[in-house]
């Protein structure tokens, strides 16, 4: 069975270290917070110059000058921060940032990344997708393994205009967990009932399966972690 | 003495002339200078060359300023968030230009302009699109795109408080573009929420030194800018 | 859960290495690390590049470090300061080496380190022999002088408050060099006047935010810093 | 007869316009605070970080985190500020400081200063000497007309390092004011009893006189203004 959003944003949860410096993207990655074990101490990043950031703003509560980099209603743990554009970005291009978790359109088995433009889209923006893909050195990417018509999205090589060359270090999806290494891609979980032939099978680049390779360990009845019939 | 306080957005915006470049603080609602950009749709003023992280939104503020016809080229880099629509229908029909620039870029060059500097090397946007024609080194190993600095006529941003030495106190995400933009004016406007005696900012809490800011109103917040909770 | 703080200077400064380079923020008094500086002195470390605005006073601190024979390069924009005696000593006798950048040019390297950029042109200095030897270039019709980031293996400062997440806020003078250092040291090493619990710092008063520092060690005023008047 | 320290310090500060940001160097710039009319709002700037900065503090109110540059206690005034060092310098460099008034070794006719590097000194240093002379649009140089060897120190062209070249638009003496103009030196005002001849022979490079060219007024009892014999 694939994993469901929240599926994949839990996955993704387990692996964030304590005391990390993390980014989210829109998306999946916005649900990683959710799932975060309260043994670990994790702040996030705003790149609109909030770094503590808590859950959103319960309604009636918002702020109207405290809002992500998605424009939305966010609230502060204590021990957050404010600063302005420059020093954000010098958080996440100098490296200080650990983490970003952020979507993709494709991801090459070199780990060039493919997430600003969108095929057809007429109007092009980037925000802070480059800066987070050139600055942070773990990149990793939650989307699902395949389009909505089943085309790979793991490949070769990348047809999409490039955010970043070589930068994803690990892609989870709604399939598996795979590794970006100096030798290639590496398969180390799959979704529960998932193969890795099957993993393999919806992947464009040749995988690696890795020995110690098992199955996700999703709890089945976690609070908003459903599967979905795959 | 120095007083910088004026009355009204429209005298802020008096001397803002035909083909200026201009600098939109503010990322989303905070900080958005949303006042005085309806000044600046009142006078008219044409053939204008924004910088700003977004293209607008509805047609309001940058927006409207679009819709109107105004604007002939926009830097940003998000000019595709979904409320850029007066933005998005010119640039489709080609009567409106785009220079397309990661947010971190953005924001730096604009500090360089404020900061004095020629340019910079920075690793975003190497080996993307983006760096299409832009000159590279490589600088220890590592590849780099060269960025010039971005300079403006006028400045435009909002902040929380100011006294009559321009002295800027942002609140929460409100500091985003506007600090760096008040630096790369050549004449900076602000709009703020309060005005405050000279004295009313502790030193420790300037953001944008007076140094940097030439005019300013005090406006309340639009009516499109409602407060949804009492700030904290 | 995260906890820099550590219970002594010597436990702070365990981890740095023979030939390290190493950056010292304060500029005078205010923002000097005095005590991880004596604490430095005891662990014996040699051969070490240092990167401050002056080359130490006296026979304390980094003045002491350097009369100790522990420093084998100093980049500072004024070690001809009066007090420097140790330094000079030695810079005269070819005992050490230094590399001498306007203090301008000093703080933007540093911060550019701390920000990923790879160099920037500035103007300081173009035409005169501090550009020796350096990449020119004409931007705009002005000349430039291409600097390089200034990288440091550890990073040393002083504070006001702390939290056991790493946030930091000065006091008056004290911020300096201080804030580009924390971002341009590979390690970060803190020394507070005062620990506060964690929201003990506004979100708005954090100068230094936590993730730039990696350790920080309560160390009440060096007996050598008295305090003159009472802090307002 | 030549004026005093406190005599150029006072010239000087009549020429500071009201609404200016100035930086002061050390020796006699330091004065120049002293002798603003109190009609005129000017604010001082430090390069350690300090905007609106007072006067000296009064011996038993020093606070230790407030020095200037030349590490004397000074106190703030309502309406500065604090700030960090590459802010610091982005202020001069980026030609927001309107003035800076500095000591200086030579002056050449073209405007190029000499004032960091003594001759002799066998351990250099810069400062912020460089930053101020190439960012500031208005640099102003308080010396005196003549080295204490009685040689000029306004010159053709500098023997001196330079601090930055053709940087220099005015120069205040202990006997005359001079405009550095892009027709070369312009005496437009010389010291009580002094004769523009005077000032010529003590200058080695031509001066023009300005049509209006006049007696400095400097009035002679003002407090701590005393006039030197010659």
């Amino acid at each position: 069975m694939k994993l469901t959003r929240d599926g994949i944003a839990y996955r993704v949860a387990c692996d964030l270290p304590d005391g990390s410096y993390v980014n989210l993207g829109i998306g999946i990655p916005t649900l990683v917070s959710s799932y975060l074990s309260r043994e670990k101490e994790v702040q996030f990043h705003s790149e609109n110059g909030i770094l503590g950031m808590g859950p959103m703003a319960a309604p009636g509560t918002e702020d109207v000058d405290l809002i992500n980099a998605g424009k939305q209603y966010v609230t502060m743990l204590p021990g957050g921060s404010f600063f302005d554009h420059p020093m954000s970005f010098a958080m996440i291009r100098g490296g200080h940032i650990t983490h970003t978790v952020l979507g993709a359109l494709e991801v090459a088995a070199n780990g060039d990344l493919a997430n600003w433009r969108t095929p057809g889209e007429k109007v092009p923006g980037v925000g802070g997708a480059m800066d987070l893909a050139f600055g942070i050195k773990n990149v990793w990417i939650t989307m699902t393994h395949v389009t909505n018509k089943g085309k790979p999205k793991i490949l070769k090589a990348c047809t999409l205009p490039l955010t970043a060359p070589r930068c994803v270090k690990r892609i989870y999806t709604d399939m598996a967990l795979i590794d970006v290494t100096p030798e290639g891609l590496l398969l180390r979980e799959v979704a529960p009932g998932i193969s890795t032939a099957d993993v393999q099978a919806n992947t464009d680049a040749p995988l690696r399966v890795a020995k110690e390779c098992r199955e996700m360990a999703i709890p089945e009845n976690i609070r908003g972690v459903a599967l979905a019939a795959a | 003495m120095i007083d910088k306080i004026l009355k009204t957005c429209d005298q802020a915006v008096e001397k803002v002339f035909d083909g200026a470049t201009i600098m939109l603080g503010g990322f989303g609602d905070p900080g958005l200078p949303g006042q005085l950009l309806e000044a600046l749709r009142r006078k008219g003023v044409k053939n204008l060359a924004v910088v700003h992280n977004g293209a607008g939104a509805g047609d309001w503020a940058l927006g409207g300023l679009i819709k109107d016809g105004r604007v002939r080229k926009v830097t940003a880099s998000f000019p595709n968030n979904p409320g850029a629509i007066a933005f998005q229908d010119l640039y489709l029909k080609g009567q409106i230009e785009l220079e397309l620039v990661p947010q971190g870029t953005l924001a730096e060059r604009i500090r360089a302009a404020g900061a004095g500097l020629g340019g910079f090397f920075t690793p975003t946007s190497a080996g993307t699109e983006l760096a299409n024609g832009k000159e590279m080194r490589t600088i220890d190993g590592r590849e780099y795109v060269f960025e010039k600095p971005l300079h403006a006529d006028f400045a435009m941003i909002r902040a929380h408080k100011g006294d009559r030495l321009g002295n800027l106190q942002f609140r929460k995400a409100m500091r985003n573009f506007n600090i760096a933009m008040a630096m790369a004016g050549a004449v900076t406007l602000a709009e703020v929420d309060e005005l405050v005696p000279v004295g009313g900012i502790d030193p420790e809490d300037v953001h944008a030194p007076g140094i940097f800011v030439d005019h300013l109103v005090h406006c309340p917040r639009h009516p499109k800018l409602v407060e949804i909770g009492p700030p904290k």
